[in-house]
């Protein structure tokens, strides 16, 4: 969000500038003097194995970071600062970088595993983002997602109503009830907008086993929006609203998890963000649906009978496996429910973005880029010769049906919980 | 000037290396080089020669044609001596020389070919003359000294000699004319001829001038 | 004269500048911090440090297959370049001299031919890469570039002074080897200290979200 | 006059140098070094008999009984000479051997034949070509630059050329200083100095020797199958690679002269290595004879490559217009691949690999930077 008094463009360029000074910690300071540009990153990034294109390299794409840590962190920057021969970030560098930083990184993480100097650039990215965020350099789609979450509470603006609505017709065809709003239950459950409107099965399916697995469970008339636009712009006060407010609701209601959907950047905004945006600790534990799932299983509240022969493979979502640490529950789920489950080459932490990631689905004019992309996922289904695909993400799931799509590939996609609850004992 | 040369007199060569060992020590010459070496053909069986080499200090010499560097110069007395701070060590000499005299240490940080060394006729190299510095490079000076080669002085059946070409040809002349006619006496072919002066001759077989 | 100035002096100082450096840019880095993660951690990250400390010394296959160039040449560079440095015989004998007192084994002569030959292929490889591909080109700076040919220079210089016969071919060699010591702390060449730092900071990062990284 | 005396050694050394080039032999040479010899010399005296009783004897004359009492000893260590004669305490290569005749023939071979007759060739070759270069011109693309470009050499296929480039100009820089310094560069810079540079230039030629054999293999495998002659190339030979007459003639990816340099790399280069790496190890136990031998075999191939790639640094730089460029940005121009390899030309426009100057541009990754929707309109990959 820009400030009131910021109009002027000076202003903004000035205070995003401090702001990406602030963001440079030790770590990123010991990333940039680690880096020798040896272009690995490059072979890792989907953009750029794609595309060709050099500048798509992960650790280019942070040049006005690496720009500004050169001119204040180093001996041979500063000199040339004081002897006039480098001038600080101008509004040019901003504006350049713009459809790099936002357009064509989907914070996925992959260029952060393979760094043989072991920098982690999606860590610096997303914190470069913060400072072109208060440049006003943002993508409009990104910006107005984060707009309508702040304003609605939902980026889709889906309210209440809405949810409601779609609960009343959940409860109908499953004869359940979905608790709202109770005091005292152990679990609160999020949803993302994603999932009210396209994605209503989830919903179901969770009902479903819940009530099989004896769960006692809620949902917040006042947060119920997993989604997190503000880190994905790079917004820390929007990101910090967002999270707040289920916070707030999940310690309100007196619950003791609190439950991620199969979201990406949900989990990582509420499970490891959240408690650094708001600047303490929850008096919740924040668990990923997946986790659950696997955690009743193992617990024997969770029964299967019989599962799927159809080949499949499991789309890892970067967010929720390789940023966030969920790896072996999606593949012990898998192997109960699906016989005929495989994995695919370069799968969990090192497996391919479907190229929607880090708010690029929501970034209209990144679309050709990203279809382009995800000829990366075509080639790895196709290689795999798979007809199915697994995921445990609304917004991947949606980028790959588009993405599909385009390709006029058959392949088909299905949640990962609603796999489950299909093969669910009664 | 005079002419420095050697001569091993293969007929009274006993290969009992006195001559190598009298090299190795006046010149304190590195490990795994010899400059002077006895070679004996035909060992154990009829025939059988020996014979002392080093360097034969060619008038004109294949070494010093062929250094890709020109580290070798011949000295007024004819000796052929080479600079140790010029050469390289690239083995070239080593491939021209008839007889085998140029000699590498194994040398520098990995023991590849270091400096060549080989027979100075104790004559030093191109520092001055019985320095500290001449001694480590290449051994005994001592023919600034009026002495001859270590070896051939040591040389116990004065088979190897050393000294101005005109007088070893003189002896070496005269060693002939004695064999010759022993030969002809005792009317043996000359390769049954014995090496020994025989009694009734009178002292032919001197080599003491 | 220029070499007693070479061999004393100079010595010292770029020394001094490359230890002091080095402690210096560490302390610069560290002194900054890191803000405490607030997260509730699914382990502890020291053990994720150590691990990457190692595990990013070795490839990962989904990228070893396209960048299988600079794998294998920057295996033979760096490999080669430490085994030179650390166990040359000369470079022992003038660390036992002047620095620790005390050798150590050394390199035979087949060993320092095969770790010099492997440095210099993997060195001019790497750089040939980083002008050639069009990534490293667009991303490669004049201080990779100076810092490269530096380490290419010093290593030449010190394989034409094999001989150890020449004072000057020495005197070169350490005297290329002192300019390095002194860009050192300010240039790239930090990684070989840097790298054990981001390697920790990443690894640790990722260990308290349980991947292995 | 000089006549073979090592068997198997000195015919090899006899065929190259008949091959290499048929100037007078150096028989008067070396009658005059023999008139240099005016001191009584037992040594020299004892080796001079033996070349003379090598000699077939004519049909009923017998030598001297008692012509020399040494000779007859030294005949046998002569013709017994390839099997070990001596047997001595002395331990190292070749220390049985009382003679080695070879040394005087590979002798008479450098300082006869390779300094002389080496350094001219060097020296002609520049020569030649800045005088075909005063004459005949750069040779232009006759359609003019273009502004398509066709993808010619990939990132690896530029970094072994590169690879292979700077390592053979190091050895062959370091190899000439060895070669030609004692007649050329002594008497400019006097001995010491010149002992020091080719300290340096043998230490390093021998560290990089290696390096060339590796780099032979990468290029080998790499650009073998473009480089195997077709139908066409005779053509191009029996024109002149279009040098005869005016007319282009047609050729693929590479032309019959580029195969055949790539040939001559390979077979004489691969000598070369060979060679040197037989030099390069005197530890191994080799004799003299076969490090001569090699020395021999190492010098004329390296030779022959250098007086080949200064044609080809030659016509791949100043020589032509539009040549460099492909093993530098990896891509060439359209018009110059027409004029040169059109039918590559043909089969690339067919497959639809033309590409426009600024899509080359941004694929090289040139510039640094500038990202592309700022970079200056106009600007060229020059």
């Amino acid at each position: 969000m820009r400030d009131a008094g910021a109009d002027n463009m000076n202003d903004r360029i000035a205070a995003a500038c401090d702001e990406l000074r602030r963001q440079i910690d030790a770590r990123v300071s010991s990333y940039f003097s680690s880096c020798v540009h040896c272009g690995l990153c490059a072979e890792a990034c989907h953009f750029h194995v794609e595309t060709d294109d050099p500048r798509y390299t992960p650790i280019y794409k942070l040049e006005p970071m690496r720009k500004l840590w050169r001119q204040e962190h180093t001996l041979l920057g500063r000199l040339g600062a004081v002897l006039g021969r480098s001038s600080g970030l101008s509004e040019r560098d901003f504006a350049d970088w713009e459809e790099l930083v936002y357009d064509s990184c989907n914070l996925c993480g992959r260029c952060s595993m393979v760094c043989p100097l072991g920098i982690d650039i999606t860590y610096m990215l997303r914190k470069q983002r913060e400072a072109f965020n208060l440049s006003g350099y943002v993508p409009d789609g990104m910006q107005k997602a984060l707009e309508r979450t702040l304003d609605t509470g939902s980026p889709m603006g889906v309210t209440l109503k809405t949810l409601k609505a779609t609960l009343a017709h959940i409860e109908k065809a499953t004869g359940l009830t979905i608790p709202i709003d109770r005091e005292g239950a152990e679990y609160m459950t999020l949803f993302s907008s994603m999932e009210v409107v396209n994605f209503p099965e989830y919903i179901e399916s969770i009902a479903r086993i819940f009530d099989a697995a004896a769960l006692s469970w809620t949902i917040s008339s006042e947060a119920f929006e997993a989604t997190n636009a503000g880190i994905q712009v790079g917004s820390r006060d929007g990101a910090k609203e967002i999270v707040s407010r289920a916070v707030d609701a999940a310690e309100k209601l007196g619950v003791k998890y609190l439950i991620s959907p199969e979201c990406g950047h949900a989990y990582t905004a509420i499970r490891w963000e959240g408690p650094n945006l708001i600047g303490r600790r929850y008096k919740f534990e924040v668990v990923h649906i997946l986790e659950l799932l696997d955690q009743l299983h193992r617990e024997g509240r969770l029964k299967f009978s019989g599962s799927s022969d159809t080949p499949m493979t499991l789309h890892d979502p970067c967010q929720i496996v390789r940023r966030g640490g969920v790896v072996e529950p999606p593949r012990n789920l898998l192997h109960k429910v699906a016989s005929g489950f495989v994995e695919s080459t370069d799968h969990a932490a090192m497996n391919w973005c479907c190229g929607g990631g880090g708010g690029v689905s929501a970034n209209e004019r990144a679309e050709a880029l990203r279809l382009k992309v995800f000829g990366r996922k075509k080639k790895q289904f196709e290689e795999l010769g798979v007809d199915t695909v697994v995921t445990a993400c609304a917004n991947c799931r949606i980028v790959l049906e588009e993405g599909l799509e385009h390709y006029e590939m058959e392949t088909q996609v299905i949640g990962l919980t609603e796999l489950v609850a299909e093969y669910l004992e009664q | 000037m005079a002419r420095m040369k050697f001569y091993c007199d293969a007929e009274r060569c006993i290969e009992c290396n006195g001559c190598v060992t009298a090299c190795k020590n006046e010149n304190e010459v590195p490990w795994g080089v010899n400059r002077r070496r006895v070679v004996t053909i035909k060992d154990g069986v009829p025939g059988e020669r020996s014979l002392s080499v080093a360097c034969m200090h060619c008038s004109d010499a294949p070494c010093a044609a062929v250094c890709p560097v020109d580290c070798f110069y011949t000295t007024d007395d004819g000796v052929v001596l080479h600079d140790k701070d010029i050469c390289i060590g690239c083995g070239y000499c080593f491939y021209a020389c008839p007889f085998g005299a140029p000699q590498f240490p194994a040398d520098g940080a990995f023991a590849t070919r270091g400096k060549m060394d080989k027979c100075t006729f104790c004559a030093g190299g191109p520092e001055a003359d019985n320095s500290a510095e001449e001694f480590r490079k290449y051994g005994s000076n001592r023919l600034a000294e009026g002495k001859l080669p270590l070896c051939a002085e040591m040389c116990s059946t004065k088979a190897l000699l050393a000294g101005d070409a005109d007088v070893l040809s003189e002896i070496y002349r005269k060693r002939i004319v004695n064999r010759a006619g022993r030969v002809l006496q005792r009317g043996v072919p000359y390769q049954n001829a014995t090496l020994r002066s025989p009694s009734g001759l009178k002292g032919k077989a001197s080599s003491l001038e | 004269m220029i070499g007693d100035f070479i061999d004393g002096p100079l010595w010292y100082f770029s020394a001094a500048v490359f230890l002091l450096g080095v402690i210096w840019r560490l302390i610069a880095i560290l002194r900054i911090g890191v803000t405490v993660d607030l997260s509730v951690a699914r382990s502890s990250g020291a053990g994720g440090a150590l691990r990457t400390l190692f595990s990013r010394s070795l490839p990962r296959r989904p990228v070893l297959t396209r960048g299988k160039l600079q794998f294998v040449a920057g295996y033979m560079f760096h490999l080669g370049l430490f085994a030179l440095l650390f166990l040359a015989q000369p470079h022992v004998e003038f660390i036992s001299r002047r620095i620790t007192g005390f050798g150590w084994t050394t390199l035979p002569h087949w060993g320092f031919m095969l770790v010099s030959e492997a440095a210099f292929a993997g060195l001019l490889l790497l750089l040939l890469y980083r002008l050639m591909h069009p990534v490293t080109r667009l991303i490669s700076r004049a201080g990779d570039y100076a810092a490269s040919l530096l380490v290419f220079l010093v290593m030449l210089s010190g394989c034409l002074a094999l001989a150890r016969a020449y004072e000057p071919l020495r005197l070169l060699h350490l005297l290329l080897a002192e300019l390095l010591l002194i860009y050192f702390p300010f240039s790239t060449l930090m990684h070989a200290f840097t790298f054990a730092v981001s390697r920790g900071y990443t690894g640790a990062g990722m260990a308290r979200k349980g991947v292995n990284a | 006059m000089y006549r073979p005396v090592s068997r198997t050694a000195s015919s090899l050394l006899l065929l190259l140098v008949v091959i290499l080039a048929p100037v007078p032999g150096g028989g008067a040479s070396a009658n005059n070094r023999e008139e240099g010899i005016q001191v009584p010399n037992p040594g020299t005296d004892l080796w001079r008999e033996v070349r003379k009783r090598q000699q077939p004897p004519l049909a009923g004359v017998k030598p001297p009984l008692n012509g020399a009492p040494g000779v007859d000893l030294w005949m046998e260590i002569e013709r017994s000479k390839l099997s070990p004669v001596g047997s001595t305490q002395v331990k190292s290569v070749d220390s049985g051997t009382l003679i080695n005749p070879f040394g005087d023939e590979w002798r008479r071979f450098r300082m006869e034949w390779l300094v002389p007759y080496g350094g001219y060739a060097v020296a002609g070759m520049f020569l030649l070509v800045v005088l075909f270069y005063l004459i005949r011109g750069r040779v232009p693309i006759h359609a003019g630059p273009s502004d398509k470009r066709l993808p010619r050499y990939t990132v690896y296929e530029r970094m072994i050329h590169w690879f292979i480039a700077a390592i053979f100009l190091f050895l062959a820089l370091t190899g000439l200083t060895m070669l030609l310094g004692r007649s050329l560069l002594i008497p400019l810079i006097g001995a010491e100095a010149f002992s020091l540079l080719a300290s340096a230039s043998k230490e390093g030629h021998n560290l990089f020797g290696p390096l060339f054999l590796l780099a032979l293999a990468l290029i080998f495998f790499r650009f073998v199958r473009r480089n195997i002659y077709q139908r066409g190339d005779l053509t191009w030979l029996l024109r002149g690679g279009g040098l005869i007459g005016s007319r282009h003639v047609p050729s693929n990816f590479f032309n019959m002269g580029e195969k055949s340099m790539f040939w001559m790399l390979v077979l004489v280069g691969g000598v070369t290595a060979v060679s040197g790496v037989i030099l390069v190890f005197p530890v191994l136990g080799q004799g003299r004879e076969i490090m001569a031998l090699s020395h021999v075999a190492h010098a004329i191939t390296a030779l022959t490559m250098i007086l080949v790639i200064i044609g080809h640094i030659y016509i791949g730089s100043v020589g032509m217009e539009g040549a460099i460029e492909g093993m530098t940005t990896g891509y060439c121009d359209l018009n110059w691949a027409r004029e040169h390899h059109d039918w590559w030309a043909e089969r690339c426009e067919n497959n639809g690999e033309v590409i426009t100057v600024e899509e080359a541009f941004e694929a090289e990754g040139f510039t640094p930077g500038a990202p592309k929707h700022h970079r200056p309109a106009g600007e060229t990959a020059e």
